[in-house]
């Protein structure tokens, strides 16, 4: 196991993807101490920004003590092993992931599992905004693997997913679930608005209120359970929506029945 | 005394290129054909508010010092910053534009533009779904619909109706300036029509009285032949006073409304009576005028990218307007604001592949809104320097973004003491871009054009291009220094 | 007086009929010359290597409004092809659409000195202008398009070809353009409606003319002006299954104009206009209806458009047929119509393999280059970026030159593809000479380019030399290794000057811009028309039009005596 | 029924005049008159008690700003005030950007109130205020 201590606050936005147990393996502490990071416009070696210690233990992987909300791209593209981040995690945590497991115990920066592949992230603090959406002009959106969520996570997360879970256990914010295709998004708490805007597949469960639902989406019933993947049912009743029409979308939108009292003088007739 | 005709105006994103500047003893002293921004603009240059040589902030006040001291200064504070910002270039040319890449590239910068706070998300929207758009003259020779959404082209682009739209000839399709008469006319007496008559001047506002906000049906003569003008908007704008229809949003609810628009035109059924406060039965109407058009145009402002939803607001406007293409010809087109924001958009794409926030700092061009541009790295608090030009950040900008901007030493390039040079620490008078200095913009359709000089400028008063030529000069040769004393110290 | 001898290598100037022989190649002061001061030249040892001249493209988008918003457009084509700055070089981004700077660099590593930009909407003839000057290290020209232009149809409406010559040559010098270019006649001006043609004999709406008109009136036109390339066309009905037919009435109907034995016609990008089959499931090659007709007729050149697979971006002036591809794909698209003049639109486009029309397409690219025996008349181009882009020529070296390389590709292809395909039936493999015919003499010859594509005496000293040694090394075995050594030129020259050396840039250098100054008749006459006319047909003034001389970085006026 | 304070929705923007000032100089009087004020709806004035011209206190969780209370001319819009885009607005709009780098200038929360006796400072004054320079 290495752990990483930053010497210092971070002012510059630092990039490190060279964080990354498949990157590491196999290296000495001093073979890693050489690697290359970015400090602002400054190249430097890791060995530079953070103080680099080997101990025995096989798991987890990497651990980063302390706050790292500014070094950026930790675990992109990982496939393999575990890291752990005990503070905050910067942007473009475990971007590009196929494999392995990401911790935080702390808050998660923007994209963060950005058009991850497969494995898992679990924050335990709150997720800003694009998690696991995509990079700008690009579709292609989460493909597989899991992601939690403790606390809140931001807007337009989960944009065009199209297979693995994400799970909120708090709050969403605006445009939660962009123009999914596939997957599965469980929100606990409170969704905000454009919740499954564009969604032409997929589903997107919330168990607390929405702030409006997107005009677009038309009502199908009512459900009382629904699974979100093999571990975890939610429990409802919930109204069942499909949309989003403008997509002339096949999407289904679980919104709960108790907890949208708002939403029964609209849609209550048409069941 | 000259008269200069086919002038270029240097302001906002029509720049309408048939102003005639009348000079006499290298002032100008007549404007003709602009409009009422234009005509400030040409005697607002020679104002008092000018700059009038290069300025150090020295205990707290800015003192006047050589050109080869400020130049100096200025490179240091560069070549020495570890994330600086570059930001502006919106109201220069594309000379200066082209120089400056270079010089956030030699710094490893973060350079930027005003789309970022204009419309920068309108750029993100045509990267997730492209843009249908064309030039403005193929608006003006065949549009029949055409639609200002959350924006006010009176206000903002004054000539743009006249020149471009519902007031212009075109091959295909007539002015509708005559029968607008006719209407406010009928409507009001001769009185309105003298101020109308104003209007199409561009000088003064029709006078109008209050009304309360009533949803009316959408009126018959949306469906007459001829061009008609349909206005979207959270109030009703002085453009809003011309339109054959005015839809009243409620604010925030422009993506909902755009997002039924398009179930409608698929002819899907919505469960919802009204949409953003609108009837659904009136959008039914609305979308029988756009699906029956000939050719069909929407141009939208700020009041849909600076709104909740932002960038995803002009993703679904301009699905909308992909989607009527199913049925009909309908295109649509940004309101840029800067009189070249759009060619600084296009000089940075053509040289890094990125239109706005663009960081150099790893060496190469990298983008990331929310990473990358001017705004998150002050909001952030990351950057360590900031050269500002043709642009006043520190009057556009949120104040937490000043604050940080402030903090750390600022460069400014500009002809007018504005906000963001009265709170610089080395600031530069420069000529005006346009008026003093010739060159190149582009139209908001991305139509290049010549920019004139009329004048001289002032003495010793070098143009932005001359100006950052300079610098990165100065830089290069600092940073030569430092590498030569490190290959020496080992 | 600089000198620069190059010694012994294998030269393959095919314009001058040098096919493999071991000999120097003397310049002083950019050209070629006889011979130089042996002791006083700085030498470059070409032995055992191969010299060719610098190689053309003679069609490839590489600058302009539709090139730049495809820039803009695509943020995540260029975020996985970064390139950074160098002491020498500036920084960029690829992939599909590079920036300016790292097109220069790219071509110019792979031997190239000059490019032809072949598509400007000539209202934006200054944006193309300002962006080929920051394309360093090649010699440019660009082509303004004219086939939709309201003067063009009126003109020839008219049937007055002489004023349509007239206001042609007043566009080229306007625009600072090099030919004329005619995309999908009829049809653009048809889109301002969002309308299209559909066969050469539709009238366009509004103007009362047909594409068939269209081309053979500006065929002539052509001829008239004594201009030094043909009219460089994209045929009607491109990309659709079928459209062969079209392509052979086009080029049947083209018969009927005069010609003194030059070709009168380029028809560009020949794959995506050689579709036989009547939709996207019974899509098929018409390479064969194709070549059989060009192996018997000599009024024609053409270039392949040849697929690549991989991510690239379409971009053309063709808008009716990006739209045909949004539909196709649903991928995000963007339109741009032109007042007066044309239209555009661009969609980002993934060929696959596994898709059996990509596959086709690929196929159709190769066969047709293989099967027209003449290769003074088919050159090697992808359509940069709109079937592939451009520094994946390597790879399109190695299918022509090599059975082997292009039955290894053909193999990976979709099932239905690999079974219709004639690739397995053709034995050609172009030789090295046959080879600098597609890449660079023919394509000179075909633009009318005279110090260009050969190494004569007198010709611009722009030489590529690559690490092929042609007694050693069999291309049509080995042709991963010819690959690689045409990916990076072992030295590239420009103008007398190594600016490359094993691949990688090594002096800094503008190309120049070539232009038309064509001296008509009664050209004050033309001018004032278009300064009475020009406020009802555009939205900017007459003396805001121009591409000013300032605007070329390097310009090259080309002086043409035209008949009119 | 008269009330101290009034939840509306904030708005910035264009104006010709903001557009006018602009040119003539931000030092210039013109920028100051364009610049230093805010429309409101009529009803709403008058449920503050506020007439054309009165000064009124904004604010939001960003700050505070004293502006001069002009009756928007053309239409109702209840709810809502709109601030020409200049430093008076940006003291107050929201940095929000939802990681786009856009701040939130239109469409947020503000609160207005009666000013009549607080001045609405000059540009100088407000740079001073906010910044120290």
């Amino acid at each position: 196991m290495i752990v990483l201590t930053p010497l210092k606050n971070f002012q510059f936005p630092v990039h490190a993807e060279c964080i990354s147990p498949d990157v590491f393996q196999g290296k000495s502490v001093k073979e890693i101490a050489s690697l290359t990071v970015w400090e602002g416009n400054k190249k430097k070696k890791l060995g530079d920004l953070f103080k680099i210690e080997e101990t025995s233990a096989e798991t987890p992987s990497i651990i980063i003590n302390s706050d790292a909300s500014e070094v950026r791209r930790v675990g992109q593209g990982m496939k393999n092993g575990e890291i752990v981040i005990n503070g905050n995690a910067g942007m473009h945590l475990g971007e590009k992931m196929a494999g392995g497991k990401i911790t935080v115990n702390g808050n998660a920066n923007g994209w963060t599992g950005s058009s991850m592949k497969n494995g898992l992230i679990e924050i335990h603090g709150d997720a800003s905004d694009y998690l696991a959406s995509p990079y700008r002009g690009s579709t292609e959106g989460m493909r597989g693997g899991k992601i939690v969520v403790d606390g809140n996570v931001g807007s337009d997360s989960g944009c065009y997913l199209r297979g693995g879970v994400i799970i909120v256990k708090g709050n969403a914010g605006p445009f939660m679930g962009f123009h999914i295709s596939k997957g599965a998004i469980y929100v606990e708490k409170n969704a905000g608005n454009r919740l499954g805007a564009s969604m032409t597949g997929g589903k997107i469960v919330v168990s607390g209120s929405v702030d409006e639902l997107m005009p677009t989406f038309t009502i199908d019933g009512v459900k009382g359970k629904v699974k979100i993947d093999d571990t975890l049912k939610a429990e409802g009743p919930f109204y069942v929506f499909l949309g989003d029409l403008a997509e002339n979308g096949n999407g289904k939108l679980f919104v709960s029945q108790p907890a949208n009292p708002q939403l029964s003088a609209i849609y209550d007739k048409y069941l | 005394m000259s008269v200069i005709n086919a002038v270029t105006c240097p302001i906002c994103g029509c720049l309408c290129d048939d102003i005639e500047v009348t000079v006499v003893n290298n002032e100008v002293v007549k404007v003709k054909n602009g409009c009422a921004v234009c005509e400030a603009k040409y005697m607002g240059y020679k104002s008092e508010h000018r700059i009038r040589q290069p300025l150090i902030r020295k205990d707290g006040k800015l003192v006047p010092v050589s050109m080869n001291e400020a130049v100096h200064k200025a490179a240091e504070i560069l070549a020495n910053a570890n994330y600086p910002i570059l930001y502006g270039w919106s109201s220069t040319n594309c000379e200066a534009q082209r120089v400056g890449v270079e010089l956030a590239e030699e710094v490893g910068g973060v350079l930027d533009n005003t789309a970022v706070v204009c419309h920068g998300p309108s750029l993100m929207g045509t990267q997730e779904v492209g843009i249908p758009t064309s030039t403005l003259g193929q608006i003006r020779h065949r549009a029949d619909v055409i639609i200002y959404w959350g924006c006010d082209p009176w206000s903002a682009h004054p000539r743009h109706l006249e020149r471009y739209t519902i007031f212009t000839e075109g091959r295909f399709e007539d002015s509708e300036w005559k029968s607008y008469l006719n209407k406010v006319k009928a409507a009001a007496g001769k009185k309105k029509l003298l101020s109308a008559q104003r209007a199409g001047l561009s000088k003064k506002a029709p006078a109008t009285v209050a009304e309360s906000v009533v949803f009316n049906k959408p009126p018959e003569t949306l469906q007459k032949e001829g061009r008609k003008l349909i206005v979207i908007d959270v109030r009703k704008s002085m453009t809003a006073e011309m339109a054959d229809y005015f839809i009243q949003v409620e604010p925030n609810k422009d993506y909902e409304l755009m997002q039924a628009l398009r179930a409608l035109v698929k002819d899907e059924e919505l469960d919802v009576d009204q949409v953003a406060g609108v009837p659904v039965e009136y959008l039914k109407e609305v979308v029988e005028t756009l699906v029956n058009c000939k050719f069909g145009v929407i141009f939208f402002g700020m009041g849909l990218t600076q709104s909740a939803g932002k960038f995803r607001n002009i993703e679904v406007a301009i699905s909308l307007t992909r989607d009527l293409n199913m049925r009909t010809k309908f295109l649509i087109m940004p309101m840029r604001g800067h009189f070249n924001v759009a060619g600084a958009n296009i000089v940075f794409a053509w040289q890094s592949g990125y239109a706005f926030g663009v960081d150099f700092s790893l060496g190469y061009p990298r983008y990331n809104p929310g990473e990358t541009t001017s705004m998150d790295v002050l909001l952030r608090g990351e950057s360590d320097a900031a050269l500002v030009i043709a642009s006043d950040p520190g009057a556009t900008f949120p104040k937490r973004a000043v604050q940080s901007l402030v903090k750390n030493p600022l460069i400014v390039i500009d002809p007018h003491m504005n906000a963001t040079a009265m709170l610089g620490d080395v600031v530069f008078p420069s000529a005006f871009v346009g008026i003093e200095v010739e060159g190149t913009a582009y139209r908001m359709d991305n139509v290049p054009l010549p920019l004139k000089k009329v004048v001289e400028p002032p003495e010793g008063i070098l143009s932005d291009e001359e100006l950052l030529k300079k610098i990165l000069e100065e830089v290069k040769s600092i940073k030569a220094q430092k590498t030569k004393q490190k290959a020496e110290g080992a | 007086m600089t000198e620069l001898l190059i010694k012994n290598g294998f030269v393959f100037d095919p314009l001058n009929g040098i096919n493999g022989e071991k000999m120097d190649i003397a310049i002083r002061d950019g050209k070629i010359v006889a011979s130089v001061n042996d002791s006083r030249a700085k030498k470059i040892d070409a032995t055992g290597l191969t010299v060719m001249p610098g190689a053309v493209d003679i069609h490839t988008h590489i600058a302009g409004g539709e090139v730049n918003t495809g820039r803009m457009i695509r943020p995540e084509d260029h975020v996985k092809d970064v390139v950074r700055k160098t002491a020498l070089t500036r920084s960029g981004t690829g992939y599909s659409i590079p920036s300016t700077f790292v097109t220069g660099y790219r071509y110019s590593k792979m031997g190239y000195t000059t490019v032809m930009n072949p598509s400007m909407a000539p209202l934006g003839a200054k944006h193309t202008h300002e962006e080929l000057n920051d394309i360093p290290l090649l010699d440019k020209a660009t082509f303004p398009l004219i086939g939709d232009w309201w003067f063009v149809l009126e003109y020839l409406q008219k049937g007055d070809l002489e004023g349509c010559a007239r206001h042609v040559a007043w566009m080229m010098e306007t625009t600072k353009g090099y030919a004329i270019k005619i995309v999908n006649p009829g049809g653009l001006e048809s889109w301002g409606f969002g309308r299209n043609v559909h066969s050469i004999d539709d009238v366009v709406p509004n103007f009362g003319i047909t594409p068939r008109e269209i081309i053979c009136g500006l065929a002539k036109v052509n001829t008239m002006l004594n201009l030094p390339h043909s009219i460089h066309l994209h045929t009607n009905n491109l990309g659709i299954p079928g459209n062969y037919v079209t392509t052979l009435e086009t080029m049947k109907a083209l018969e009927s104009v005069p010609t003194d034995g030059k070709p009168i016609c380029h028809i560009t990008h020949l794959q995506f206009s050689s579709f036989a089959g009547d939709n996207w499931g019974n899509m098929k090659s018409a390479a064969e209806e194709i070549s059989k007709y060009i192996n018997n007729h000599s009024h024609m050149t053409f270039d392949m458009g040849q697929v690549i697979f991989t991510d690239t971006t379409t971009m053309t002036a063709d808008g009716p047929f990006e739209y045909t591809l949004y539909q196709l794909s649903g991928h995000k698209w963007v339109n741009s119509d032109v007042e007066t003049e044309t239209s555009g639109g661009i969609i980002p486009m993934r060929y696959k393999r596994k898709s059996a029309v990509n596959a086709t397409q690929w196929s159709i690219g190769l066969e047709l280059a293989l099967l027209i025996e003449d290769p003074w008349k088919m050159f090697m181009t992808t359509d940069h970026p709109n079937a592939g882009p451009f520094f994946a020529y390597p790879k399109i070296i190695a299918w022509l030159t090599s059975k082997k390389a292009r039955m290894a590709t053909l193999a990976k292809c979709h099932k239905k593809a690999q079974k219709k395909s004639l690739l397995p039936s053709i034995k050609r493999e172009l030789s090295l000479y046959e080879l600098a015919i597609v890449t660079r003499a023919g394509q000179a010859r075909a633009l009318g380019l005279k110090g260009k594509g050969h190494l004569g005496v007198g010709a611009d000293a722009d030489v590529a030399i690559y690490n092929i040694n042609p007694e050693t090394l069999d291309i049509a075995v080995k042709y991963k290794t010819a690959r690689k050594a045409f990916d990076s030129a072992a030295y590239t020259i420009k103008d007398g000057v190594v600016v490359v050396k094993d691949g990688e840039v090594v002096q800094n250098v503008d190309g120049r811009t070539m232009w038309l100054d064509i001296k008509t008749a009664e050209q004050i006459k033309v001018d004032e028309e278009m300064k009475r006319k020009f406020k009802q047909y555009w939205t900017v003034e007459y003396e805001n039009y121009p591409v000013f001389d300032h605007y070329l970085k390097v310009p090259e006026a080309i002086t043409v005596k035209a008949s009119v | 029924m008269m009330q101290q304070k009034l939840h509306v929705t904030l708005l910035t923007g264009r104006t010709i005049e903001q557009g006018v000032g602009k040119e003539y100089g931000k030092s210039s009087p013109e920028y100051y008159e364009a610049c230093s004020m805010v429309y409101m709806d009529a009803d709403d004035m008058q449920k503050l008690g506020v007439k054309n011209g009165t000064n009124v206190l904004v604010t939001t969780p960003n700050g505070s700003v004293v502006l001069k209370a002009v009756k928007y001319p053309r239409s109702a819009i209840p709810g809502l005030i709109y601030i020409p885009y200049g430093p008076w607005a940006n003291s107050i709009v929201s940095n929000a950007t939802t990681s786009i780098g856009m701040p939130s200038f239109k469409g947020t929360p503000a609160e207005v109130e009666a000013a009549p006796d607080q001045p609405v400072l000059s540009m100088k004054e407000l740079l001073k205020k906010e910044f120290g320079r």
